[in-house]
């Protein structure tokens, strides 16, 4: 009954405005047809297509000859089950720099030799660093910091080809793979490569593979082949946490070998 | 506070002896009169509430059987009193007997009038006894948990159903909202009674009722408890049961209510006497319990164009300001209103609305001012009204304004969705950290167009002042002289429920709260 | 080929985010759901029903217990064809206020007679005012000030019902509703109303009824039932075009019948 | 413009001495140096363009055949020159018969120096005759149309193919903007040689090439005679080929180029020395062709903290000017970069921007500086972004930036969707004519916040100044105190491409355009 906060029904879910079910919508985009009539008539047949009903085009704005812009709202009647629904996320348990070292430690017994770089042509560093170099991020040390890791920090724009070799000579556990210029789908580009030259190789088993960057998600990671992606709001020590357990797992050495499954 | 704008004090002064002049002008105008809305408040503080077996709420089943015999002009104090005399039951019982027909006031005998008029005391006196409790906790739980630094962002809920606007409010409050106010359905100011009980559907907006009053309050205070600050909660003293709702109010501790004097009038096409009289009573309540009021100039701009109608907009202040004053209402209770409705293509905008803010800053250096959001030429540019709210947190807290009603990005499309709130909530945390000292950081060239901007809005309105005065308010809102809206007096809903008072009128509002001089 | 302006295929029209055909859609709903992986999954699910791939999850935001809010962007391979799409929009001569006082003189030669209203509880009068009053709407005349037209305007917060009878009793040539409140479809339910009141008299045919206001769209109108509906940006003269040429039209006057069929 | 922060004047002179003394210990270090690129930008001055039958640019193939008999220390001007005087061809033939290799320029023997050297200046004074029309062309369209008053919007597009970015420049140009600049494809500044041709495959960008400056400008040429406001064209002097380009844009008559001393050393990875003759060539070419210059602090503050990182921007601002002084820039044409980058949750953050911005302005008076939109703060929250956009917007306004970089709500992910832009300039052109005079209006509080911040950045930069006047400039560069990026002076990307040139070099830049002291 509607007095019960969260009361939405989990095998239903639907997008909220200000009333349960309401199925509220926000949707905005681009047309390349010349702002008028018709061109409303193609936005809210293509807000039809997507299965909304009620599109209402409360703003459009002519761009340019032959584009137009417009914001919708639309009614959304398709609904979730949650209850079916699994998250795909690597399921690492949290650690501290701390506990990520004593984890090492007692399960492992040996530094693990982590190797990172943003690659191809991409020169945005900031996020690689965060993760290796001892200052990390918001306060939190990087991998260089941590008692039983060894991080290798190979800088930007680093070719995939150069990254493996000097993964290889240091046999590496883990592949750290930044990405940030996404345009055109250049991560892919690079991302699929790399993944590609390692099983060219034949060491696709003796390495983690994990990336990050602004715009990589795990889901995504996972598509193209690596074991972990990491995305905004990452720290260090999340990386470090599943590195450890993962290495373990694979090792079987790991208290919980499940925990990294 | 150092004045940035260099006023002219003589003109303040004057402004304020008209303004105080027109209030008294009005006070006369209302005297003797009563009106069914403050009977049935009356009845509401004897303690009655409830409804009827037709689910007629019980105060207006009582007032309504008074007039029925014309019993009115004694006030309906006098008959209920009478009747707790002469029957020995209490004003509730009184009341509930006459809901169900088994008693007529008119037919009972006249007791001594020392003793009713003892009964209506101590009903009353349990009644006040209720509301100061419920209000004392109310400051002792402030005071306890502590609120955030002005300015204080007041934030709407609209969503017709209580149990909706209860979790909307949650999200407010995560977000850093100080004040909830929940709007009413668009129907309930043309409505001369108040609905009873929860409600759950409601068109832009959701009925105030107790019952609904209850359930905010009550979720506030869990929350406010749960994270160690308080948050409060403001309705609408509005329409045709102005003076109910404030009892109502000062039962379930409310902190704020929108309550103007002239906003029924203009645009809700109440009748002028009759609003005159129930703001009276209306506001002696929410300032004898504590209750903060926001008044309404913020609408003129709506209705008018913003640069014509500054001027009205700081007379309407010192008019309301004056009316709150004259029954009882303390400054630091008067949230006079304003708001940022410039259009966003005028060509330095941005100094007008900083003059403008800034001289109701400085003319009510006592008063929580309000400022409300640009709304008026917002559209479907989300980001375009984003844009315009973002200025507008920029002159909040450049020029000190204490209560904050945030803009959100929908505001020219629908009343907000649960997330838009949260969106215009971020916007202005962020201004009001970024710019936290801004507002003692930078002076105005002396001379400049922001100091001769505020001297033309001043003089202008002291001029209106002045000839309100000759021709008196009334006159003043056939002339449309605020919001372009023109009414005449004796037109517009609810006249018909004023009352001439007769001799031997008792009301127990008169002394207990501030009341009107008028009854 | 690339290098023409303009060179989308109308045929198969999709959204432009910076490439023709990325197909690019921005989105943004809150889910009545606990912040988390789940209802990241919950969100993705949602935008792959409505048929747009590589759902992406910008921003996410949990707003209180039990709802969180999310930006997405995702592609859109729907495609429009807009060669196939005719405006429905009333198809009337735009027209001056001079121009429409000459077609009433010539065509209809009798003062047409307009009522309006905001009705129900909407207390919002600038829209009717703006088209009916002597004022007008930036800078262009009401119809008031029309020399053909003889224009009554009864404010806001008018009952339908009151609205008729007022219109009957002067043998309005058209009826003009604004509605502006619209939450929980309030205006639906007073449009809807005032027409079933008309068709119940049996006076559906003797008058034109046109609605307007900031959500009220063409489409929208006459799937109520209403002759036509005009929202934002509308001049008084739009309207006394459409009134003067529709009447004349019925009255099988008009030079061009066609015009407004 | 009156001083608003009230600086030490003495300060600011010191400031500028020891700047200027970095500048000459510079030139010192590079003088007798030449690269690759430069001598390609010699080459493509004496006429040469196109590409040999291996689709190698004729620049590259030309200076790689001197290279290959080590004749570059001669520079490729005399073998050219003595290639035309002995077979009787143009510089153009020269290079093409090299191309396809039916020419071996280090085979033919010496002509007399003097025709030689005829030869050079003649071919070079033809190119430069036809650099010098387009450029007076450009002057005179943007004389006889006009632009809009500043703050000049400079607006990036970033399709990768320039078709497309021809579309989204004609929307920009329809929203206002003044200036379109097409951000490069992300591997451009690592090639040591310019693409050739009409590019419609980039990366977050289009590649620079000669072809593609056509394309952009004549787009424009139309739009703005079309609709009577003429709109500049920019692009990049950056990475290996930082000269080369320039030449380009003085053919194409492009307006601004973004020209760093130091970005390419920082961001890129490219060898300082190597970067430090490639750049006195560059802006050596844009000064003598009236274009605009942009330097790049702004990129200090997006991997250093912008509170901190706040001297460094001054005292880099500082070198980059005397640097681009020194080969000839003149003052109206150095824009000097800085960035509204402090982060939103930053208490009085809009205080420290304000000083930041006013302190730039005010230190270099007759420079149109340059001011850079947030981005490292911002992410996927659009309204958020936005909003801190509009506060950007109005320091632009309140501090006179001459050109203002715009910021879109979706920084924070990628590269603007061709409406994003729009909605970025609309929020701007809101703020800008909204609060148009707001900077002559207001007056900071002597020795208050921005006063007193302002003060203390300018110290701290003249002890960096004096620091980097002792070390030199290359070990500040290795000491990291610029943006946090430490380089040493012997790795870096294009250290091969230096040569030492040998007595009788010849250079035809030298005199004709304001050539590097050095070469
Ligand atoms: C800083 C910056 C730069 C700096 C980079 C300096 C440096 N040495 O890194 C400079 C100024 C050089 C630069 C240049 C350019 N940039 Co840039 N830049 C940015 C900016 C402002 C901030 C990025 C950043 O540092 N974020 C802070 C870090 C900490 O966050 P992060 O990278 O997401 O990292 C976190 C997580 O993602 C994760 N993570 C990241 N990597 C990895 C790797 C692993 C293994 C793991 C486990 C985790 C992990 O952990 C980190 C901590 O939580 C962004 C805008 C923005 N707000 O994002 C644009 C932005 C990234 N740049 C952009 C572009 C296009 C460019 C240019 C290509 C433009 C041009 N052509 O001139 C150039 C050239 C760069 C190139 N060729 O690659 C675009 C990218 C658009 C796209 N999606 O394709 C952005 C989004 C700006 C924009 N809207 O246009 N840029
Ligand atoms: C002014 C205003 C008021 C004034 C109205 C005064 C008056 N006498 O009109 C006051 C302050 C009284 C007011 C009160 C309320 N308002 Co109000 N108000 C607005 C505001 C700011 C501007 C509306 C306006 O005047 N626009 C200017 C006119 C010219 O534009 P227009 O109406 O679209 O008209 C044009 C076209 O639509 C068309 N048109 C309109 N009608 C017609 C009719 C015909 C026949 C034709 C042909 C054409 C036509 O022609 C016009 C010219 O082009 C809007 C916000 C906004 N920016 O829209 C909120 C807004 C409309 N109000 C809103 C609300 C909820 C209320 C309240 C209900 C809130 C409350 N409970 O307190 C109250 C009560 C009102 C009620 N019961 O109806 C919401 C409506 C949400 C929704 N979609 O349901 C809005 C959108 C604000 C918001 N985001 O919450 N409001
Ligand atoms: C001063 C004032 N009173 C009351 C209201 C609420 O209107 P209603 O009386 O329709 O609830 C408003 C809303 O805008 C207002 O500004
Ligand atoms: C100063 C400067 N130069 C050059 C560039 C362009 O980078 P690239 O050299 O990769 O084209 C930028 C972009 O941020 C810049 O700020």
């Amino acid at each position: 009954m509607s007095s019960v906060a969260g009361r939405a029904s989990l095998e239903a879910v639907r997008p909220y405005g200000d009333h349960l079910d309401d199925g509220l919508v926000q949707m905005s985009f681009t047309l390349p047809v010349d702002h008028g009539p018709l061109a409303r008539e193609a936005a809210l047949a293509l807000v039809t297509q997507m299965g909304l009903v009620r599109p209402e085009i409360v703003h459009a704005k002519p761009l340019t000859k032959g584009y137009t812009y417009f914001v919708v709202f639309a009614q959304c009647n398709h609904t979730v089950d949650c209850s079916q629904l699994r998250a795909t996320s690597s399921s690492t348990r949290a650690m501290s720099e701390e506990q990520v070292d004593a984890y090492v430690a007692e399960h492992i017994d040996r530094p693990l030799v982590v190797i990172g770089a943003s690659t191809g042509t991409d020169t945005h560093s900031v996020g690689i660093d965060s993760i290796l170099n001892l200052k990390g991020f918001d306060g939190r040390h990087g991998l260089e910091a941590y008692h039983w890791f060894r991080a290798h920090n190979l800088g930007s724009q680093v070719p995939n080809t150069a990254l493996l070799a000097k993964a290889f000579e240091l046999r590496a556990d883990a592949i750290l793979v930044s990405q940030t210029v996404t345009q055109q789908g250049l991560h892919l580009h690079n991302l699929t490569e790399l993944v590609e030259l390692v099983e060219a190789e034949g060491r696709r088993r003796d390495v983690l593979l994990i990336c990050g960057g602004p715009r990589i998600s795990d889901e995504l990671a996972k598509e193209l082949g690596f074991d972990a992606g990491f995305s905004k709001g990452t720290y260090p020590n999340d990386v470090a946490a599943f590195i450890a357990q993962e290495v373990a797992a694979r090792e079987g050495r790991s208290a919980d070998a499940s925990a990294a499954a | 506070m150092r004045s940035k704008l260099g006023l002219d004090a003589g003109l303040v002064r004057s402004c304020r002896a008209a303004a105080a002049r027109v209030a008294a002008q009005v006070a006369e105008a209302t005297a003797g009169r009563t009106t069914v809305a403050v009977e049935r408040t009356v009845a509401r503080m004897l303690g009655v509430d409830g409804v009827d077996p037709h689910d007629v709420p019980l105060p207006n089943a009582l007032v309504d059987h008074v007039a029925d015999f014309d019993g009115i002009p004694r006030g309906v104090a006098a008959w209920v009193g009478n009747a707790m005399v002469q029957t020995d039951r209490s004003a509730p019982e009184v009341a509930a007997a006459v809901g169900d027909g088994s008693l007529a006031l008119g037919e009972l005998p006249w007791a001594e009038r020392e003793a009713v008029e003892r009964a209506v005391a101590d009903a009353h006196e349990k009644t006040l006894a209720a509301m100061r409790a419920r209000c004392a906790e109310r400051d002792a739980l402030r005071e306890q948990l502590g609120e955030q630094p002005r300015p204080h962002r007041y934030v709407l809920t609209a969503t017709g159903n209580v149990y909706e606007d209860r979790d909307h409010a949650l999200a407010v409050a995560e977000a850093g909202g100080d004040i909830i106010a929940v709007i009413r359905s668009t129907a309930q100011s043309l409505l001369d009674y108040v609905p009873y009980g929860p409600t759950t559907e409601g068109y832009g907006g959701t009925f105030a009722t107790q019952a609904n009053f209850r359930i905010m309050r009550d979720a506030l205070d869990e929350w406010s408890r749960a994270n160690g600050r308080y948050v409060r909660l403001s309705s609408f003293c509005s329409g045709l049961c102005m003076p109910e709702i404030a009892a109502m109010g000062a039962a379930e501790g409310l902190d704020n209510m929108v309550n103007d004097a002239l906003y029924g009038i203009l645009y809700r096409d109440l009748n002028i006497l009759r609003t005159m009289i129930d703001q009276r009573v209306s506001r002696a309540v929410n300032g004898s319990f504590g209750i903060v009021i926001n008044t309404g100039e913020d609408n003129y701009l709506r209705t008018a164009d913003a640069l014509e109608a500054a001027p009205s907009v700081v007379a309407s202040q010192f008019i309301n300001y004056f009316l709150a004053r004259d029954c009882g209402v303390p400054d630091e209770q008067i949230a006079l209103g304003n708001s940022f409705e410039i259009g966003p293509s005028i060509e330095n905008g941005l100094l007008y609305e900083w003059a403008h803010a800034q001289l109701t800053r400085e003319l009510f250096p006592d008063c929580p001012v309000k400022y409300m959001p640009p709304t008026r030429h917002m559209d479907g540019n989300l980001f375009m009204t984003h844009a315009c709210d973002t200025l507008f947190n920029l002159i909040t807290v450049a020029t000190d304004q204490e209560i904050q009603t945030i803009g959100i990005p929908t505001e020219g499309i629908f009343t907000p969705h649960i997330h838009d709130r949260v969106l215009g909530m971020e916007g202005s945390n962020y201004v009001f950290t970024a710019a936290r000292d801004l507002g003692d950081e930078i002076e105005f060239k002396p001379g400049g167009f922001i100091q001769s901007r505020a001297a033309e809005v001043l003089r202008d309105a002291h001029a209106m002042l002045e000839e309100i005065v000759e021709i008196g308010l009334f006159a003043a809102l056939e002339r449309g002289m605020f919001g372009d809206v023109s009414r005449s007096r004796d037109t517009g809903r609810g006249g018909e429920g004023i009352v001439e008072v007769a001799e031997g009128y008792l009301n127990p509002l008169h002394g207990a709260v501030e009341a009107p001089a008028g009854v």
